[in-house]
């Protein structure tokens, strides 16, 4: 038997990002998997400890390139946990709409993503396509189409513009058309289904082995372990949504509560701009200090939200100072994407390898920071 | 500079310029975090076919190497291994501010500064990240710069060569290759 | 030129060498080289007195067209492998009686092909079957030589009792004569009990084990001449049973499928089995030389048709391609046993980037393994042609299919040793190799020369073919100056060479024309950007198929059920025993009273 | 055979070579406005092919080089014998037998020298591509030889002028139905489209075979793609679909089968190749088979049906 | 908010804490000796809290400690658990828990990378992991200057001997 070493990355086309698996083939089966982080690698938390709190607003989207708002939502409740503050109502309802309409544009685009490991590369022309008109709501919020800094601790920067929910509405109608002819070209699709049903399996012991959250999670146990119901921030508990699960994980099923999942977030948003008051203040002013300069109380806090990937979380310690003493990350997708690939991605096929990365939902720089 | 050079092409040069840049492939390589704005560049809004660009799967088979935002060491390490892979006429583009001066991260210890030091950048196309109009515009920039014959990056790194492995040395150390380099 | 004098010569310098090489043993195997081409150049010469007939001793011969086309194929391959002799005399264990053996056995095949009557004919064949089993145990594997010598004695046996019974009806030996007058079930069961040693030998379905066990287990010397020379036997017992044993014309009254009599369409279908079990089996195979093992299967199911047809073209292509085969896989299994002479293994995962170090080897097998899939312009191509067109004229729907499928999934077994030996990384072990001495280049280069000579002129060959076929009594096939014309279309083989060759200019002009390329090393590839040190770990040899392979591993081998049925019959071998010698004899003969006296009672009850 | 036929041959090459790369480009926009975009300029494949010759080459060793010319030569040799619209350089070699061997020959040189890269994924790549080629061959080869027996004759102008003149109906597609279907399908997998071109599949082994290609040498694999191609697409029509009277004909029938071949793989993802076996071996296989029976013992579609 | 009084109370008599806190709605801080981390691990494991959120380290350079942080989640009743532990700075060596939470693996190889921590019964620990070819002090200690690290090992190009050509800029050296 002569084993082959195979790189799955960091330079190639099956790879997201920058990361590398080592792979060591016999025959067309994977007998090992190494996963190679830090390609992404910023050294984020300890950059974070040298710049102000107000300054790591624009370092912390840059954390999860495809998902920014997951993290600056993270670093917000974390930062006002420990100063303890209270935010308008209205901050609440904007950053429900805009976390939402961020899982609605990661789904999307991870759905036309399921195009690159499997060859159907007109569902990735589509759906990144539609993705990017969302995009440009966001650009009407905030000015920026990916790095927004628009959720900040206290609230939100700044309301939303004028006749903004109308064209969110108009955009949701426009999704309500067009994801079932996603549908029909993806999850309907014969060869799609050949490649991935009863492939890629996550029993419900290995999903508690790793530590997996979020979809793969819900997928296995048949749950609804969802941060946003188990543990509900924001107002999470005065929306009406499902949490839809399953208890067979195979690569089908992921993909199926996926796009169930942007059903409901596409509710919830519907539901958002309906009970959204239409007036009020949307942030309150952190602490105490100058206007750039804010100190917050001494303390140690872990916050954490529901991604699209799961469990997203920040541990933040401050000794009451301009800067925050410590702040350590937790990558919705650090179990599967590390040891995860070390022990599950062997046994699979190398023409799944991709896949596998794709399937599982592995992220790689919030993996590196 | 390279503008107001003379342009001493022979005809044939010209001709295989027309074609090179009319035919620009991407290797098909995320470096960093702008990688995010490429999808939508390539596909369907802005489809950059129209330029006759398309990414490749492999060093040998690119002609032009985005360097999308910051580069750790790691990386660097092996774009570098990488672009030495590719065939001339080679080019780099290089993304975001990360790769003119490290950007937001110019304290990072772990991202290099400014990328120049280490390979030849034919066009940096600034901005955080730079939006797919603006790649869009940097790569008419670049077909323009290769039809005048002023993207000359990969001759500066042949005849530059030393210069270029002293700064990549002592930037990056020496890479000994093991078996298990890095697992 | 006198038959009888070869066959003198060969067996006296046989005793000869066996001394000598007690002597020295390099001289030794340089008697084998000038005994087995003296028997060469001795045959080729003896076209002169084709039909003579004469005796030795008890032995009686007839010169015949057939005899001497297999002859020299057959004594073609033992004079190519014999430059190998000299260079593997240190590796062997009984250096002596190799050699002795392996002119016996050369000597042994030349008499068979000559023989008049089935007495000598057999005798012959035993002498052969004898010596190369003893030549086989001297390989690996001592096991290969009974696998070797239980199928061919299960032939051997059926054809003597079905030589004797034909005697009992015809009331001679004489092989043109001996057949006259059976028919009824007399005949099938001569026809299938007389074939069957051929069908053991061509390594047909289900005999087809011995031949990897054989071919892989035997001394890389002596695979070339089993699968290029002594499988051909086998096709010689398949051509008497066509013609000698005028099968078409004693069948003409049975079932007929798609015009051809039952049993032999039945043969035929056994044909493409051994293609498909053949070509499935090479696939998965780990060692080159099994590989190639089970190729000549697949090619032994081509021959057989082919021949079983005796048509105007699918017979030409079959005897065609008895030489295409035995040139093609004589150079494939020497290219390999020279590559196994460096590195000293077969197994195509244990080396790699052989070409750097031994680019005339891996010529030699790149034309060979383009012989054996059938791509123009090598001579392997005009036989499937013409069995193709054989087979399309007749509608053999399934035989073609079969055939089909073995001719494409050639191409997959044949690349897997030029990739996983020749092709890829270099080992650290064999960087430092070279390429095998002139001496043995020589005899691969003359098989190489030949394989792309019957590609170009095939019509060289076929002439003596058609001479055949009008022996024999069958329309030869049409032959035009440089092309062969059937029913369905012609061939021109050499203006598809001289296309082929300006295409080729074509390219290489574009190719010359651009700029050189800049040579780098085979470790600075594609590795997704990372790096990688050891060279062995960027081969992929192993399992090269491996999803085509799991389609079918499930699937029973044919070993396996041997072995089975061989532990089945052990058991109860041991049950008898355990009865009788056991500890309590006395139970068992009181048991086996009981069971008597029941048995009579019930016979007087009905 | 004289010079002439080489004048001819050299041109047939060239016009092509020009022909299916306008159509390739032209595919290329097809392709582009199934996914809702503009997409390449229509001789953008022009511009790629001769972009990648201009460019500098690395070289793996002899037999890299060797396989690639082998390959285009191969292959170019093989157009040469293709008849079209009844014209061919070198007349009455445009057997069957020998244009799909001949192809092999391409094959095997891009595999060899592939294989010899040293670079795993093309050799996982070539063994892929042999393996999808054992997937498609069968059946079709079996529908080939059916049609080889209705008509008695093995050349690509014979079986196409039989089909002439008698309307649509006459094509051997309308007549052996089952058969038609079959080599549409297969065509599919000798192209190398999705769901049968897991042998390039960029996500999975990073473009197989082609992946330490550059410069001339990926030129060179381009072109003969192209020829390729031509190749493949001929036969089908050749065979099944009537070839065409006129070379006017001739291009508009070819460019119509080659665009539809390009709209089903645009809305494809591609089959694991073991999969791609499965298929063909189940459903094609079977209906090669049935048709093959019935035109051997019916005569049914030999004849016309009406 | 019963459940969560009960579960504090639980906590408390079962691992008696050295401190025990709420910083924020539903999570509970538990500080325990170093020494019983690997049993309160267990204990916690076992009272539902199964998924291990994240293993991290902070530096207290100050008091020359590290403090180790175990985050747990229960899913169950959707409560946090902060389990810290300071251990010694200058020989920092902690227990292993990969035997009771196998997902900590990578965070422990993380936490051994940017602080130096040892793990014992963690062989892979001592790999490097994001970094690679590290010639520094752990980088996340707080006594590591990443600026002067990045000055000294990543210079900004002088200007003068340019070998790049910059668009629409022109040369004034």
């Amino acid at each position: 038997m002569n084993e082959v070493k195979l790189f799955l990355g960091p330079q190639h086309p099956g790879m997201h990002g920058n990361y590398s698996v080592h792979m060591y083939v016999d025959g067309d089966i994977i007998k090992k998997a190494r996963p190679t982080p830090g390609f992404l690698h910023r050294g984020f938390e300890k950059l974070m400890e040298r710049r102000y709190w107000m300054g790591n607003l624009a370092l912390i989207p840059r954390i999860c390139v495809p998902e920014p708002d997951t993290n600056e939502m993270v670093y917000a409740m974390g930062v006002e946990a420990l100063a303890n503050i209270e935010i308008p109502e209205k901050a609440h309802w904007i950053r429900m709409l805009v976390l939402e309409m961020a899982r609605v544009a990661i789904h999307l685009m991870s759905l036309g993503s399921i195009g690159g490991p499997t060859g159907l590369y007109t569902a990735t022309y589509w759906a990144i396509a539609q993705r990017d008109l969302l995009l440009d709501l966001f650009e009407e919020l905030c000015g920026a189409r990916i790095y927004h800094m628009y959720i900040v601790p206290g609230g939100v920067r700044k309301d939303l513009p004028e006749g903004f929910t109308d064209k969110v509405l108009a955009m949701m109608d426009e999704l309500d058309e067009k994801i079932p002819e996603y549908e029909d070209l993806i999850l309907k699709h014969p060869v799609i289904h050949a490649r991935t049903k009863d492939n890629i399996l996550l029993p419900a012991e290995v999903v508690w082995e790793l530590g997996v959250t979020g979809i793969g999670m819900r997928s296995a146990v048949g749950k609804e372990y969802d941060l946003r119901k188990v543990k509900p921030y924001a107002y999470y508990d005065k929306v009406d949504f499902e949490v839809p699960t399953a208890t067979y994980s195979d690569a089908l099923t992921r993909l199926n509560l996926k796009v169930r999942e942007l059903y409901q977030s596409m509710r919830i948003i519907r539901q958002v701009i309906d009970k959204m008051p239409s007036k009020g203040a949307v942030n309150v002013p952190v602490s105490t200090g100058s206007a750039l300069r804010w100190t917050v109380p001494a303390g140690m806090v872990y916050s954490a939200v529901e991604s699209s990937r799961g469990e997203y979380g920040y541990f933040i310690v401050s000794d009451g100072k301009e800067m925050p003493y410590r702040i350590a990350v937790r990558g919705a997708s650090y179990p599967q994407g590390l040891l995860g690939i070390e022990k599950y991605l062997k046994g699979h096929r190398i023409d799944d390898a991709s896949l596998w990365m794709d399937s599982m939902g592995v992220c790689t720089p919030e993996i590196d920071r | 500079m390279v503008l107001d050079e003379k342009d001493n092409r022979n005809v044939w040069e010209k001709i295989g310029d027309y074609f090179s840049a009319n035919s620009i492939w991407m290797k098909w390589y995320c470096t960093g975090c702008g990688a995010i704005e490429l999808p939508p560049t390539m596909t369907s809004r802005y489809d950059m076919e129209r330029l006759g660009m398309g990414p490749m799967a492999t060093p040998r088979q690119a002609d032009v190497l985005l360097i999308t935002g910051y580069l750790s060491t790691k990386t660097l390490r092996r774009v570098i291994y990488s672009y030495e892979q590719m065939n001339s006429p080679r080019f780099i583009v290089a993304f975001g501010s990360c790769t003119i001066n490290g950007g937001i991260y110019y304290d990072s210890y772990a991202t290099i500064g400014r990328l120049d030091k280490y390979l030849p950048v034919d066009l940096y196309i600034a901005g955080c990240m730079p939006r797919p109009e603006v790649v869009m515009n940097g790569f008419n920039e670049l077909i323009k710069m290769i039809k005048k014959g002023q993207a000359k990056g990969w001759k500066h790194y042949q005849e530059n060569y030393e210069w270029y492995k002293k700064n990549q040395l002592d930037s990056l150390g020496e890479v000994i290759i093991k078996d298990e380099f890095h697992e | 030129m006198n038959l009888t004098i070869i066959l003198a010569v060969t067996v006296v310098l046989a005793v000869v060498s066996f001394f000598i090489t007690r002597l020295n043993k390099k001289a030794g195997g340089f008697l084998t080289v000038i005994a087995s081409l003296f028997a060469f150049v001795g045959l080729f010469l003896l076209k002169g007195s084709i039909g003579g007939e004469f005796s030795i001793f008890y032995f009686s011969f007839k010169i015949t067209m057939v005899g001497w086309y297999f002859a020299l194929i057959m004594v073609l391959a033992y004079s190519m492998t014999s430059f190998f002799n000299p260079f593997w005399m240190d590796k062997m264990m009984y250096p002596g009686s190799y050699n002795f053996m392996y002119l016996l056995s050369m000597a042994g095949t030349i008499g068979m092909f000559f023989a008049k009557d089935f007495i000598t004919l057999f005798i012959f064949w035993e002498t052969v079957v004898w010596s190369s089993t003893f030549i086989i145990q001297l390989g690996k594997s001592r096991k290969a030589s009974y696998v070797y010598y239980v199928v061919s004695a299960i032939g051997s046996m059926a054809t003597l009792f079905a030589i004797m019974m034909a005697y009992s009806v015809s009331g001679t030996f004489v092989i043109s004569e001996a057949f006259a007058g059976l028919s009824g079930g007399a005949a099938i069961a001569v026809f299938f009990t007389f074939i069957l040693s051929g069908l053991a030998k061509i390594g047909i379905f289900p005999f087809h084990v011995w031949l990897p066990a054989a071919h892989g287990n035997a001394p890389h010397t002596f695979s070339p001449v089993l699968s290029g020379g002594l499988v051909k036997m086998g096709a010689f017992i398949a051509f008497l049973s066509v013609t000698a044993f005028p099968a078409y014309e004693i069948f003409s009254g049975m079932f007929k499928v798609m015009g051809t009599p039952f049993p032999i369409y039945f043969l035929m279908a056994l044909g493409a089995i051994s293609i498909i079990v053949g070509t499935l089996m090479a696939i998965k195979q780990e060692d080159a030389k099994k590989l190639l093992a089970y190729s000549s299967v697949a090619n032994g199911g081509y021959i057989l048709i082919g021949i079983l047809m005796l048509d105007q073209v699918g017979f030409a292509g079959g005897m065609m391609h008895l030489v295409n085969h035995a040139v093609a896989s004589a150079a494939a299994f020497l290219a390999i046993a020279a590559v196994a002479y460096r590195t000293g293994t077969t197994k195509m995962s244990e080396m790699g980037g052989m070409i750097h170090r031994m680019p005339v080897t891996y010529i030699v097998y790149l034309v060979a393994i383009i012989s054996m899939a059938g791509i123009p312009p090598m001579g392997g191509f005009v036989s499937k042609w013409l069995i193709f067109q054989g087979l399309a004229d007749k509608g053999m729907l399934f035989l073609a299919a079969a055939a089909f499928f073995g001719s494409i999934g050639s191409f997959m077994y044949v690349f897997r040793p030029l990739s996983a030996v020749f092709l890829g990384q270099t080992f650290t072990r064999d960087l430092k190799k070279k390429e095998v001495g002139f001496f043995m280049m020589l005899p691969m280069l003359i098989l190489t020369a030949l394989s792309i000579l019957a590609g170009v002129f095939p019509n060289t060959i076929l002439r003596v073919i058609t001479e055949i076929q009008a022996s024999v009594g069958i329309s030869p096939v049409t032959l035009a100056e440089n092309t062969i014309v059937t029913v369905n279309g012609y061939l021109d083989a050499f203006r598809v060479f001289i296309v082929f060759g300006f295409g080729f200019t074509i390219a290489f002009v574009i190719f010359i024309v651009r700029r050189k390329s800049k040579k780098v090393e085979l470790m600075d590839t594609y590795t997704s950007a990372e790096f990688i040190h050891t060279r062995e770990l960027l081969h992929y040899s192993s399992k090269f198929y491996a999803p085509f392979e799991r389609l079918y591993d499930k699937a029973p081998d044919t070993m396996k059920l041997y072995k089975k049925i061989a532990v089945k019959i052990g058991e109860l071998g041991n049950l008898t025993e355990s009865l009788f010698y056991g500890h309590k004899p006395e139970k068992t003969v009181f048991w086996v009273m009981i069971t008597g006296i029941f048995v009579v009672i019930i016979g007087g009850v009905v | 055979m004289n010079v002439m036929s080489f004048v001819y041959g050299f041109l047939v090459l060239l016009g092509v070579f020009v022909f299916q790369t306008t159509l390739t480009g032209l595919n290329r926009k097809v392709t582009a406005r199934l996914q809702k975009r503009y997409g390449a300029r229509w001789y953008q494949q022009f511009l790629d092919i001769f972009k990648a010759l201009r460019k500098d080459s690395t070289s793996h060793g002899w037999v890299f080089d060797f396989g690639v010319i082998m390959a285009l030569g191969g292959i170019m040799a093989t157009v040469i014998f293709i008849p079209v619209a009844g014209f061919e350089a070198f007349p009455g070699l445009d057997n069957i037998f020998v244009i799909s061997y001949l192809l092999a020959v391409g094959m095997l040189g891009m595999a060899m020298s592939a294989a010899g890269s040293g670079n795993p994924w093309a050799s996982i790549g070539v063994a892929r591509a042999l393996t999808n080629m054992l997937a498609y061959d069968v059946p079709l080869m079996i529908v080939i030889f059916t049609l080889i027996f209705a008509f008695d004759s093995s050349s690509l102008s014979e079986i196409a002028a039989l089909q002439q003149g008698m309307g649509i109906l006459g094509w051997n597609a309308f007549r052996m139905p089952l058969g038609g279907i079959v080599a549409v399908i297969a065509l599919l997998g000798m192209l190398g489209k999705k769901p049968f071109d897991s042998f390039i599949a960029p996500t999975e082994i990073a473009s197989g075979p082609m992946v330490e290609y550059g410069g001339k040498h990926l030129g060179f694999m381009f072109i003969l793609h192209e020829f390729m191609t031509f190749i493949e697409v001929s036969i089908i029509l050749s065979l099944f679909f009537g070839g065409g009277a006129t070379i006017w004909e001739y291009m508009l029938k070819y460019a119509v089968l080659y665009t539809f071949m390009n709209i089903i793989s645009g809305v494809m993802p591609r089959f694991k190749i073991d999969q791609a076996v499965k298929y063909f071996y189940r459903v094609p296989l079977a209906m090669a088979i049935v048709q093959g029976l019935v035109v051997i013992f019916t005569g049914l579609g030999v004849t016309l049906w009406f | 908010m019963n459940s969560m009084n009960n579960t504090i109370n639980e906590i408390k008599a079962a691992l008696k804490p050295l401190k025990m806190e709420t910083p924020a709605f539903r999570q509970i801080a538990v500080v325990v000796k170093p020494d019983t981390v690997h049993n309160a691990l267990s204990y916690l494991k076992q009272k539902g809290f199964t998924q291990l959120s994240i293993v991290t380290c902070v530096d207290w350079i100050k008091e020359s400690e590290f403090e180790l942080v175990y985050i747990l989640f229960s899913w169950t009743e959707g409560i946090h658990i902060q389990l810290r532990a300071r251990i010694d700075r200058d020989k920092p060596v902690m227990v292993t828990a990969t035997d009771i939470f196998p997902g900590a693996q990578y965070y422990e190889r993380e936490v051994h990378e940017f602080f130096g921590v040892e793990f014992t019964g963690n062989e892979d620990a001592a790999k490097p992991l994001f970094l690679e070819i590290w010639d520094d002090l752990p980088p996340l200690r707080k006594d590591f200057d990443p600026q002067a690290y990045s000055d000294s090992k990543f210079p900004m190009r002088e200007r003068g001997n340019e070998f790049v050509s910059e668009i629409g800029g022109h040369d004034d050296e």
